[in-house]
């Protein structure tokens, strides 16, 4: 295991670093600077006045609220409860999310429904605490909490807004459609 | 553990009423005046970043060319709370750490508001522990809390667009605010 | 002179860099004594970021350890995630699925690519190219879309599981880090003609901060700050983990062990990193990506929703944590700033019994005072910079 | 008598609307906005009025206003006249110095005689040199009367740096009143009607040497060692706010464009257009009657002169967003061991080819 | 003394301007004095010294080069501007002046004073 | 308006002076210094001396200033409370009285009596100018020039060697 | 048209200042500063001397003058600064050289 | 065994110093005498064929209940044979103090001082040894398993719960 030090060759970096007169004199390499910096104004500018409406832009920013950037679908935003058909949501109030979570964000009081079946009576998900881990959606075995790809609206006067209940935490199946597909990818079988 | 999620957050409401002021509120010219200086307010953040954490990064990345927060007048970071009227307190603040924060805002010159970066900032994240402040608004007044940790660039610019419609929706009377100063007892 | 405190060269003065200071990042506290600019005396602070890691690790399980080693540095998550589940897996003695071991490699490649950007960047903004450092920003920037990409959070990634990793490559990454990766090589020129040659940043940082190499042993410290006093200490080399054997690259050294050496290990370091991606990229096999080993690795959604065992195994171990034999094992990574070690203590529980991370610069920050006494003020700042304290490792 | 007033009152207007009124504010959005562009970002451009935000023209204005209804803050232990009086001392003399700095040439217009200065002096650069110097009393008594210690050392700083280079640039301007053999402003700009006569052709060291010295004795970067973010935090105004506070900014913004202005008239041709001399203008705008030319020449030389102050603003501006900053110690080394004896060889090697001549 | 007119009233205008800029912002701004608020900054940390101390002995130094050599500046106005007119002699003259401060240069040079260490 | 500004001028150099001498503190003695030389220059240029008026704010103001400030900083001696108290109300009300009065009086006398010196108003258009005295300069007073030069090298060795003595001492 | 006079006595008055400081004060740099004041009033006679009499001389003088003044004042501060090492006190009462 | 060569001259020098050895998972271990601690040091830093150059980590294991209580793990590197060895010593709660080793390896110094700070095991002989990532009036130490995790000091005003 391992090369003993005497074996390795190392790469020196400093050896031609060494200034001659010329780039002693500062000006010249100012100017090198100058220029380097001048070709990112100038096509900036460029890219910029000429910019038409609709196209690409050259200049990396994205004008955020009017634009937004394409999130991969990796992205975790926040964590919101997936509804079934019904309206209801598809927790069985297992708590598994609720022990995962490091924040302790999750609050969960289960109640069992005439037909037996368990279900959060009280869902409370503390957003001014939980990270963004993930680890809600990828313990959950009934995928009824994903982490969508929400992140807008977050901002809050009050803390106190940012307790979300179980109604403001549920959506449509259909809006994190893509975010359960890739979390059957990403959970499939073939990967373990 | 709800209970104390239901506090109070911050004190932001204003303080020192100034009476003369309540009565002139009425008058055109005065509500005139003090839009146009909220206007001026909200587009000129001087912010003192109080960068202590991971955020830090994703601050920088505000602040950098992708999502360049200066395009809302708000990229001057001062590192002199005189000058400055937007704090930044961007991740988590110990203990240790706690007085700072206080004396710096403390030292701020009015009017001054205050931004919790970052889940950390806002209630002390999932570092409930002996070492960490459980939210910046046990300390200072909040004026505008932004979860995720760390917030996604665009939370932040969210945020401060709320934060520019707080400062639209503010009167003369709000600043000086905080009736008196944060107390920085050891 | 019997008299010299009276003298009036002699009056020093004491003065606080930070904590809250553009320099010191908020997360520590110099006292100085100064005798005009110059640094008489030096006592550094640090702990303003102190979080209480290891308790939280403590009452934690296994598993949940993972998000606060992203917050140990910060700048680099994926190198933490990685060392920290490579010192599991070497406490629980098993062995991940070959291409997970890539996948990793490229994380923490990755990984340190943006933390070597974030450092160069934050020590030319600190000494005034402030152009230099949104070009590294921007740089960064897109490395962290591929790490979105990947890991589905910019910074704070979570990604690495013990016994495997989160998610599989994503498609398209090859050809995205293609692009990325040139867009940052046109970038990385212009800071390099930016700063490299300028006489300026080098008369800032050239001959200031000096350690001998023998010191800087003494001193502990690893990584880049090391390489750069000419000792080529890496651990990817030394102690090959995952597939680094398999990799070709070099490791940069310096000459002199000053703020310049330290900058150009760091900016090859870049290139270096981007070939190993590259490198990878081309080898990676196909296969799973996690092991199966219900003990230890959450199982596969599939399988909860179908299997009943499955499910009860997946509750049994998410409630309470896996649960690694009896012992004590110290694991390293080479992080970005050095020596990355977990010394792991396990009692037979689902806990933890004791999670130690090694910090690389917290030996880095202890020499801050050897390094700069005798300097100027404003020679703190390369010096600061480029051992490149990160306040959520040092102070955990 | 009346004429003369009359004249020189639009002219201080004038250059007190261009300058107060359209440069200090501007130049704010322009380094940000060119600043911006040159690291790829967009820079202001939200503050809107009723829904116009034009390219973020609109941030100065805001900062304006938010700036003078910001606390007016004095720190205990302070020396409070001081410390009210040190940005004024710092502002006054860089609104001052732009009145001896001609801007066109001399013309007849409705039988008046029209010298497009604002104050013709016989000193001239001396007088510059003079409001400059006291300046240095500004930082210094800013950085003093703090009772900061960030402040206090900026304040060293800041005053050694400006002396030091004051000196050079007091020498350093000699080669060109050699050359030209004046002290006059308006004299060496209209020395240089011939192209070949510009300063930067016969003194080219001499140009490297003041703009660079300009640049040291206004602080900008990177010779801004006194107010060095990383350093001192703010330098001698960390303990200002509000619009004490930026007028220490304005005061560096309004010095960019006398520097400007100045490096123009001394180095690059002042208000001529290469080529071009003055009777030229008024021989092609003859077709405007001579009131007509004389006016026409004069908008001419004013667009000029200030497109030349223009890109001089414009190159210290990349300057400043390009290089990194000098430690303390080497902007003085520079200075002194660098600089002030090459200006002295300067002087000398002018001496000897003028006298070859 | 005419042309110096315009100068008065510039000087006039600009220190108006400032003035005026001080004293609305001291009266517009709100105000709110506390004693935590009153210290001076020091990086959130209450100042250990105060800063009314006495600094090296080194800018004095730099103040009294700067006063020689302004001086020697202040000679060589007039002559530059006569340069043309006294030739040779003229110029041999100055370098006898530039000489002897030369020689002031390098003492002091030589001496260390322009060192920062 | 010549006597306007003279007037001005004059006063303000006195009231300046009078406030320098008087005052405690040295730092704000050496401003008001500054403010007289100020109003100095304000009365070189009346009296067509535009060279010596420049000089003066350089010199004197610009530089001689930043000397005695920086060595006030340097010291920066606490002033000596009861000593000063003491003397502060005899020198205020003394000298501003006696000189103020002075001043008004005796100016007035003078615009009065006409001078015994024979006045020449119409100088020369050349009077005063950087180069009419540059010329005089380097032809009559050739000598003191260069001997000038000598007294500034001695005035740079002397006080270097002055001020860094205790340095090299020390070392 | 003001008259020479007017100026001699500015100056005088000025001198005269200078002078009541000199003998007044005890802190040696507020002396030091009053020195330069008279000086300054010199100046000012030299000058309305020479305008009045057409005769450049007197710039000539000044210009002398201020150099001296410089060199004086380096000298004479470098001086201060040593009195004040050895002696700890800038009051003249406190400073007795024959005591070194 | 190569591997072992480490703990074999430890036991062959110092054989009644060296109270247990093992080598889980391929890392040498060595539990030694607190007593004997500075010169095994020396003799691991010093000794040709060891040479332990690095100093790389030293915490504290709280083993709560068990006496004695505590375990201070030394991590050793020798860059020159590429080995690293595990040092172990046991601190007993009642006389918590062991030699402080900045002496042997100035990067112990903070590390010293952290253990100190978080477990509150003095080190004698060390030149600075106070607080280091928590504040000075900060009352017990946090990383001993029995301070509860949520137990918060009066350091900041009155709100903290
Ligand atoms: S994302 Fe993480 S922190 Fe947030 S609720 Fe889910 S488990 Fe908790
Ligand atoms: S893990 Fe899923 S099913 Fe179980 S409580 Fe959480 S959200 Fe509900
Ligand atoms: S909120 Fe998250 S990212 Fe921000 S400081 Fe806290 S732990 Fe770090």
């Amino acid at each position: 295991m391992g090369i003993p030090i005497g074996k390795l060759k190392p790469k020196k970096v400093r050896k031609n670093i060494d200034l001659t007169l010329w780039e002693r004199l500062y000006i010249f390499e100012i100017i090198r600077g100058m220029t380097v910096t001048t070709k990112h104004f100038m096509a900036n500018l460029v890219g910029f006045v000429l910019h038409a409406k609709g196209k690409k832009r050259n200049i990396i920013t994205v004008y955020y609220p009017e634009e937004k950037v394409e999130l991969p679908p990796a992205y975790r935003g926040r964590p919101v409860l997936v509804m079934r058909e019904n309206g209801k949501e598809r927790c069985v109030a297992c708590g598994l999310c609720e022990k995962i979570c490091p924040a302790s964000a999750i609050s969960i009081i289960a109640e069992e429904n005439e037909n037996g079946d368990r279900y959060p009576a009280s869902y409370l998900l503390d957003m001014s605490r939980c990270v963004f881990c993930g680890f809600c959606e990828e313990v959950c075995p009934k995928e009824a909490i994903v982490m969508s790809s929400e992140y807008e609206g977050l901002a809050k006067r009050d803390r106190n807004d940012l307790l979300c209940t179980k109604e403001m935490l549920l959506r449509t199946e259909n809006s994190v459609k893509g975010r359960i597909e890739y979390i059957r990818r990403i959970y499939a079988k073939c990967n373990y | 553990m709800i209970d104390t999620l239901k506090r109070k957050g911050g004190c932001s409401s204003c303080g020192g009423v100034d009476d003369d002021s309540r009565l002139l509120g009425g008058s055109v010219i005065l509500t005139k005046l003090e839009a146009i200086n909220n206007w001026g307010r909200k587009y000129s953040f001087f912010q003192y970043p109080f960068v202590t954490a991971c955020c830090g990064m994703e601050f920088m990345s505000v602040c950098g060319p992708k999502y360049d927060l200066d395009r809302f007048g708000a990229a001057l970071p001062r590192f002199s709370p005189r000058q400055a009227d937007l704090l930044m307190v961007v991740g988590t603040i110990s203990h240790k750490q706690a007085p700072i924060l206080v004396k710096v805002y403390n030292q701020m010159a009015e009017p001054k508001w205050v931004f919790a970066f970052g889940v950390c900032a806002v209630s002390g994240g999932f570092y409930d522990n002996y070492a960490t402040v459980q939210g910046i608004d046990t300390l200072i007044p909040v004026d505008i809390y932004v979860p995720g940790c760390p917030p996604r660039p665009e939370m932040v610019i969210d945020g401060l667009i709320k934060l520019q419609q707080k400062v639209m929706e503010s009167r003369w009377s709000d600043y000086p605010k905080g009736a008196s100063p944060v107390s920085n007892d050891k | 002179m019997s008299d010299s405190a009276k003298d009036l060269h002699s009056e020093y003065m004491v003065i606080n860099m930070g904590p809250s200071h553009p320099v010191t990042h908020g997360t520590v506290k110099f006292l100085l004594t100064l005798e005009g600019e110059t640094i008489i005396d030096m006592k550094v602070d640090i702990g303003f970021l102190h979080r209480g890691f290891e308790k939280m690790c403590e009452n934690g399980t296994w598993e949940q350890v993972m998000p606060y080693t992203d917050r140990l540095n910060y700048v680099s998550p994926l190198i933490n995630n990685v060392g920290y589940a490579l010192a599991v897996e070497k406490l629980v003695g098993i062995d991940v699925p070959e291409r997970c071991k890539y996948i990793r490699v490229i994380a923490s490649e990755l990984s340190r690519i943006s933390d070597h950007y974030t450092n160069i960047a934050a020590g030319a903004m600190e000494v005034g190219g402030f152009t230099a450092f949104l070009y590294f920003v921007e740089a960064r920037e897109l490395v962290w879309d591929l790490i979105e990409m990947l890991c589905g959070a910019r910074v704070t990634s979570n990604y690495v599981r013990i016994g495997g990793v989160k998610s599989d490559l994503p498609d398209g990454f090859k050809d995205k880090t293609r692009d990325v990766f040139k867009k940052c090589r046109k970038l990385w020129a212009d800071v390099n003609k930016l700063l490299t040659k300028n006489r300026i940043f080098i008369d800032r940082v050239r001959n200031v901060g000096i350690m001998p190499p023998d010191e800087a042993i003494a001193w502990g410290f690893t990584g880049p700050c090391l390489r750069a006093c000419g000792i080529p200490y890496d651990v990817r080399k030394f102690h090959p983990y995952l597939v680094y054997d398999q990799m070709d690259f070099e490791v940069p050294v310096g000459e002199k062990g000053d703020n310049f050496d330290r900058y150009l290990v760091r900016m090859e370091e870049i290139n270096q990193s981007m070939r190993i991606v590259e490198q990878a990229l081309e080898k990676i096999p196909s296969g799973p990506i996690n092991v199966n080993m219900p003990e230890y690795r959450w199982q596969s959604k599939e399988d909860i929703s179908t299997r009943i065992e499955s499910l009860i195994f997946h509750f049994k171990t998410v409630t309470e944590g896996i649960k690694p034999p009896p012992g004590e094992i110290y694991s390293a990574v080479e992080g970005a700033n050095g020596e990355l070690g977990f010394y792991l203590v396990s009692d037979g529980s689902g806990k933890p019994y004791k999670c130690r991370v090694r910090p690389p610069c917290f030996p880095l920050t202890a020499a801050m005072p050897k390094m700069v006494k005798g300097g100027f003020i404003a020679d703190i700042v390369p010096t600061f910079d480029m051992i490149n304290m990160i306040g959520g490792e040092c102070d955990r | 008598m009346a004429a003369n007033l009359i004249e020189s009152i639009v002219k201080i207007l004038f250059i007190f609307s261009v300058n107060i009124g359209f440069f200090s504010p501007i130049l704010g959005w322009v380094e940000r906005k060119q600043s911006a562009l040159m690291q790829d970002r967009v820079g202001a451009n939200r503050a809107d009025v009723c829904g116009f935000t034009l390219i973020g023209l609109f941030h100065p204005i805001a900062d304006a206003i938010k700036v003078l209804t910001k606390e007016d803050f004095i720190p205990e232990g302070a020396d409070r006249l001081f410390h009210t009086i040190a940005p004024f001392i710092s502002l006054t003399p860089a609104i001052i110095t732009f009145a001896v700095i001609p801007f066109g040439g001399q013309y007849e217009l409705f039988g008046h005689h029209v010298n497009l200065i604002i104050a013709d002096l016989d000193v001239g650069i001396l007088f510059v040199f003079a409001f400059a110097s006291l300046a240095s009393f500004g930082s210094v008594l800013a950085g003093w009367s703090s009772n900061n210690n960030w402040s206090f050392l900026g304040g060293l700083r800041a005053s050694a740096q400006m002396l030091s280079y004051e000196v050079v640039m007091g020498l350093n301007i000699i080669g060109v009143i050699m050359v030209y053999g004046t002290l006059r402003l308006s004299q060496i700009g209209a020395m240089q009607a011939d192209f070949f006569n510009w300063g930067i052709f016969l003194q080219p060291v001499g140009f490297v040497l003041f703009f660079t010295c300009a640049i040291a004795e206004n602080k900008r970067a990177p010779f801004d060692v006194a107010e060095a973010e990383s350093e001192l935090v703010a330098g001698y105004f960390t303990e200002y706010s509000g619009m004490k506070f930026v007028m220490f900014w304005m005061g560096e913004f309004l010095e960019i464009v006398t520097i400007g202005a100045l490096v123009t008239t001394m180095f690059f041709g002042a208000w001529h257009l290469p080529f071009v001399s003055d009777q030229m203008l008024l021989n092609y705008f003859r077709f405007a009657g001579p009131n007509g030319a004389a006016s026409l020449a004069i908008v001419v030389n004013i667009i000029t002169f200030f497109s030349k102050v223009i890109f001089f603003i414009w190159l210290q501006m990349t300057i400043r967003w390009t290089l990194p900053r000098f430690r303390y110690d080497q902007v003085m080394r520079l200075g002194w061991k660098m600089f002030l004896p090459i200006a002295l060889i300067n002087i000398f090697i002018t001496g000897v080819v003028i006298l070859a001549k | 003394m005419n042309e110096y007119i315009p100068v008065l009233i510039m000087i006039l205008l600009a220190a108006a301007t400032s003035a005026g800029m001080i004293v609305a912002t001291t009266l517009i701004g709100p105000k709110k004095k506390f004693a935590d608020k009153m210290e001076p900054f020091e990086c959130g940390e209450s100042p250990i010294v105060s800063p009314k101390l006495r600094f090296s002995v080194k800018f004095y130094l730099i103040a009294l080069f700067f006063v020689v050599f302004d001086i020697e500046a202040v000679f060589l106005y007039p002559w530059a501007v006569l340069f043309r007119e006294m030739g040779l002699f003229g110029f041999a003259e100055m370098m006898v002046f530039l000489f002897i401060l030369a020689v002031g240069l390098i003492y002091v040079w030589k001496r260390g004073a322009l060192e920062w260490e | 308006m010549q006597l306007l500004m003279f007037y001005i001028f004059g006063l303000g150099a006195v009231l300046s002076a009078t406030l320098m001498v008087t005052n405690i503190k040295p730092v704000t003695a050496a401003m008001n210094l500054i403010m007289t030389m100020f109003f100095l220059a304000g009365i070189y240029v009346l009296l067509d001396a535009h060279l010596i008026a420049a000089l003066q704010i350089i010199v004197y103001a610009g530089a001689i200033m930043v000397l005695f400030l920086f060595v006030i900083l340097l010291l920066n001696v606490h002033e000596k409370e009861g000593e000063t108290a003491r003397r502060k109300v005899v020198i205020q009300f003394g000298s501003i009285a006696i000189v103020g009065s002075l001043f008004i009086i005796i100016a007035h006398l003078a615009v009065i009596y006409p001078s015994a010196v024979k006045v020449i108003t119409d100088t020369a258009y050349e009077f005063g100018t950087t180069k009419a005295v540059g010329k005089m300069l380097f032809t009559d007073f050739l000598l003191p020039f260069e001997i000038a030069s000598f007294l500034l090298l001695a005035a740079i060795v002397g006080a270097v060697i002055l001020a860094k003595r205790r340095i090299d001492d020390s070392e | 048209m003001v008259s020479l006079n007017a100026y001699l006595i500015l100056g005088a008055i000025l001198f005269s200042i200078g002078a009541v400081g000199v003998f007044t004060r005890r802190n040696v740099l507020i002396i030091y500063m009053c020195i330069e004041l008279m000086l300054n009033a010199v100046n000012l006679t030299f000058i309305a001397f020479s305008r009045f009499l057409n005769n450049m001389n007197g710039h000539v003088f000044v210009f002398m003058i201020m150099t001296v003044a410089a060199a004086e004042a380096a000298v004479g501060l470098a001086i201060i600064i040593s009195v004040f090492r050895n002696k700890e006190t800038i009051y003249v009462d406190d400073i007795n050289l024959s005591k070194g | 065994m190569e591997a072992n060569i480490t703990i074999n001259k430890l036991k062959a020098r110092f054989a009644e110093s060296i109270v247990d050895a093992h080598s889980y998972r391929g890392d040498d271990t060595a539990i030694v005498k607190k007593e004997e601690l500075l010169d095994i040091f020396i003799f691991l830093r010093d000794d040709k064929e060891l040479l332990y150059n690095f100093m790389m980590d030293l915490t504290v294991v709280d083993y709560l209940g068990k006496e004695p209580r505590f375990e201070v793990v030394y991590h050793l590197y020798s860059l020159a044979y590429n080995r690293r060895v595990r040092i172990k010593t046991r601190v007993s709660e009642s006389e918590c103090s062991v030699d402080s080793i900045v002496s042997i390896w100035p990067s112990a110094n903070w590390f010293e001082r952290e253990a100190f700070d978080l477990y509150g095991i003095v080190f004698k002989g060390h030149p600075n040894l106070s607080r280091i990532l928590l504040y000075d009036s900060f009352q017990g130490h946090p990383l001993r398993k029995d301070y509860p995790i949520k137990k918060r000091q009066p350091q900041i005003g009155p709100n903290n719960n």
